[in-house]
């Protein structure tokens, strides 16, 4: 059913096209590329540099319908699970309580005027994406759930290792999902991401209780 | 005398406050309605202090005001608020949002022409409660409703 | 010179739904500037509405009614073709009058 | 005095009718107050004033706005933004609302471009013109139905881009467009997220989505603004105005929304 409605409502677009052709990939892939180079005019390139892809963000760049290949997952987890570092400390669950603060807040690495805007304290921004703690009703929902995560899952030295790599990159356990590498892309330092960690996994965090 | 306002009455120490409430204000000089702006109610940095530059602070809870506003307001910085007042005779609509700097934000004086109906957008720096306040007949109403201001987007 | 108001007064029944918008910025006299500097406290403090020539509403607004105000109210006894007429005055005491007439539903 | 007056409003609403406080559910938390912003929306006033200056004979050549050709010949407003972005021959490029603007600002008006670029977003202390004119250029179209054209081989060009564009993963945040827009009932905290894979959804996104007046911004914002500000929420640099990537994401967006009836200035949080 919703299949053929979607049918009726794409027709108009290939009705009027008609007999025209598109451009194919590759020349589309070209144009396209060629635009995002000229899309940052006056910028400095150490700030337009951050629109030139590396490789797993080429290959996480999935047009319509295409689907991610098992050889291509197989690559973007292989090269993920290669990038992660750790805190010097070596201890991957932090203070919750500064995890909390992280994963409310964070405007930093903004640019506007053609620089870094004033460093807001920088932070993960959780929030916007997943529930964290149950009594915030003002949490968005693009990723899942993470209420009751330690409740659920235990402190377990296996669960912080993988909340804390997959907080780091999560691509080595998701090839191209939607969350972002926050340690692997300098987004948040490993210190914070140790916060974040036991914000999630800490039996006295807001997030592990009712 | 409905169990609102005997509760009140016994809250408030009995009638004696109406006293201060006629003697006070702009909006208690009768049915002309007076275009002096009451910069003592604008000014006042307290709910108790607005009510009070209004006459309001013998006022009784009513049903029979409806404040139609969001539970939760997308932006505080244009919050929509109406106010119907059902009570015959209302001369006058007053908006109050409790934890603004300066609660008292707008009076509406009504006269025959007008419905005691109006509508308005009000700015609000974090959630509170939002009181409306009717004067009828000489007599004082309230009401109040809560509205949540969030923080949206992307931060 | 101020933006006009826009003023729509539809006929409802025999009472006209009366909307007011008004281009004003309402500064609080907190907000600064793109230069840091403090922008003085400036916003509308009395909005009036005549009908026909006769006032049926009269409003004082504090700095926390929001930019680019809003004012509806309902006019009864009203008909098709009256006069809608409203006037501003904001705290700097400029001031500014728009009219419109009453339109039947459509 | 001031206390018993705070104890007996305090009793007043707690024998108040108690208000529903459902915060559980947003959306029905959050519509009332959507409503009554569209129902009396100050863009309205961008839009009057955008009539008043298209019309007026302005800039170092003192000329108004009524032979600028939006692609239904010169002076045709009526209509016009239904079917932007388009190829136009005399530029030899696809330009959106704002681009042609602009093209009619500097070639009839003699504006500077970068005074024009400068100005392009409104800010509380500086209107834009470039806002003004896009509300009342979008509003003539309003109970049209959009209608991109794809019969020139560059806007197909710009069409195919777009898509690739809006896919494109990069940034410190690895996102691209499709990261927030390709799922129904998502949202970031509170505000909802378009699936724009549903036609009906992107339909609503253009047809009465940009311009729109932005409460938090106290100004109507263009579909320039809105991808220049994501392009920023995304941590990219600023994107030019009216750059090639900026109208061909445009083209991809407005061509996935034909048939969608328009209703303009919108009105966004």
């Amino acid at each position: 059913m919703k299949a053929i409605k979607l049918a009726m409502v794409f027709a108009p677009v290939v009705v009027a096209v008609g007999c025209a052709s598109f451009p194919d990939a590759d020349e589309t892939r070209s144009s396209a590329e060629q635009m995002v180079k000229e899309a940052f005019p006056g910028m400095p390139e150490t700030l337009t540099r951050r629109a030139m892809q590396d490789p797993a963000q080429r290959t996480c760049s999935i047009v319509g319908d295409a689907k991610l290949s098992p050889e291509q997952a197989a690559q973007v987890v292989q090269t993920s699970q290669a990038s992660f570092k750790y805190p010097a400390s070596g201890k991957l669950a932090g203070d919750w309580k500064a995890g909390a603060k992280l994963a409310a807040d964070g405007a930093g690495l903004r640019i506007r005027g053609g620089q870094v805007e004033k460093m807001k304290e920088n932070g993960g921004l959780c929030v916007n994406c997943h529930a964290l703690d149950p009594q915030d009703v003002n949490v968005g929902n693009v990723g899942p759930s993470l209420t009751g995560y330690g409740a659920q899952r235990g402190s377990s030295d296996a669960v912080v290792k993988y909340t804390y790599e997959k907080i780091y990159n999560a691509w080595a356990y998701f090839p191209c999902s939607n969350m972002p590498r926050l340690g692997h892309n300098g987004f948040l330092t490993p210190e914070q991401i140790t916060h974040v960690v036991a914000y999630l996994v800490d039996p006295q965090s807001p997030v592990n209780k009712k | 005398m409905n169990e609102f306002r005997r509760a009140f009455l016994k809250l408030t120490g009995g009638a004696g406050a109406l006293v201060v409430a006629a003697a006070s204000g702009l909006l208690a000089s009768g049915n002309a309605w007076s275009a002096a702006w009451n910069k003592e109610g604008f000014e006042s940095k307290a709910l108790a202090d607005a009510m009070k530059s209004l006459g309001a602070t013998n006022a009784v809870a009513s049903k029979d005001i409806v404040i139609t506003a969001p539970d939760i307001a997308e932006n505080g910085a244009v919050v929509p608020i109406a106010v119907t007042s059902k009570i015959p005779k209302t001369e006058s609509i007053s908006i109050v949002a409790e934890k603004n700097p300066f609660p008292l934000a707008a009076t509406f004086g009504i006269a025959a022409g007008a419905d005691s109906y109006v509508s308005t957008r009000v700015k609000m720096g974090q959630t509170s409660d939002v009181w409306a306040v009717v004067k009828a007949d000489g007599k004082y109403f309230v009401t109040k409703k809560e509205i949540k201001i969030t923080v949206g987007g992307c931060g | 010179m101020s933006e006009p108001m826009r003023l729509r007064a539809t006929l409802q029944g025999d009472v006209a739904d009366v909307r007011i918008l008004m281009r004003h910025p309402m500064e609080t006299g907190t907000r600064k500037d793109a230069k840091g500097e403090i922008v003085p406290v400036h916003f509308i403090q009395s909005v009036t509405v005549n009908h026909n020539g006769k006032t049926v509403l009269e409003a004082q607004w504090s700095q926390a009614i929001s930019r680019d105000p809003f004012l509806g109210l309902r006019v009864k006894g009203a008909k098709a073709g009256d006069k809608i007429s409203v006037t501003w005055t904001d705290n700097k005491g400029d001031k500014r009058t728009d009219e419109t007439t009453v339109a039947a539903p459509s | 005095m001031t206390r018993s007056v705070y104890a007996g409003l305090t009793a007043a609403a707690l024998f108040c009718a108690a208000v529903p406080l459902s915060a559980q559910n947003s959306a029905d938390a959050l519509a009332i107050g959507r409503q009554m912003l569209a129902e009396d929306n100050p863009g309205e006033l961008w839009a009057q004033r955008g009539e008043r200056l298209f019309a007026e004979k302005r800039g170092p050549k003192g000329a108004s706005l009524e032979r600028c050709d939006l692609g239904l010949g010169p002076g045709k407003v009526a209509g016009a933004f239904a079917q932007l972005p388009r190829y136009f021959a005399d530029t030899d490029k696809v330009q959106d609302l704002e681009s042609r603007l602009m093209t009619c600002m500097v070639e009839l008006q003699g504006f500077k471009r970068e005074d024009i670029i400068r100005n392009r977003f409104g800010t509380p202390d500086r209107d834009s013109d470039m806002e003004a004119l896009v509300s009342y250029v979008g509003s003539k179209s309003n109970r049209m139905q959009m209608d991109m054209p794809l019969a020139h081989a560059k806007e197909r060009e710009f069409y195919k881009s777009g898509e690739y564009l809006f896919f494109r993963r990069s940034g410190p945040l690895d996102f691209s467009c499709a990261t927030c827009h390709t799922e129904d009932g998502k949202r970031v905290r509170l505000q909802d997220l378009p699936n724009m894979m549903d036609p009906k959804q992107m339909q609503m996104v253009v047809s009465t989505g940009w311009p729109a007046y932005r409460g938090t911004q106290a100004s109507v914002r263009t579909m320039q603004h809105r991808l220049y500000d994501c392009n920023w929420q995304m941590r990219q640099a600023d994107l030019g105005f009216a750059s090639d990537t900026s109208v061909a994401l445009t083209s991809y967006l407005n061509g996935r929304a034909k048939g969608g009836v328009i209703q303009l200035p919108g009105v966004r949080r």
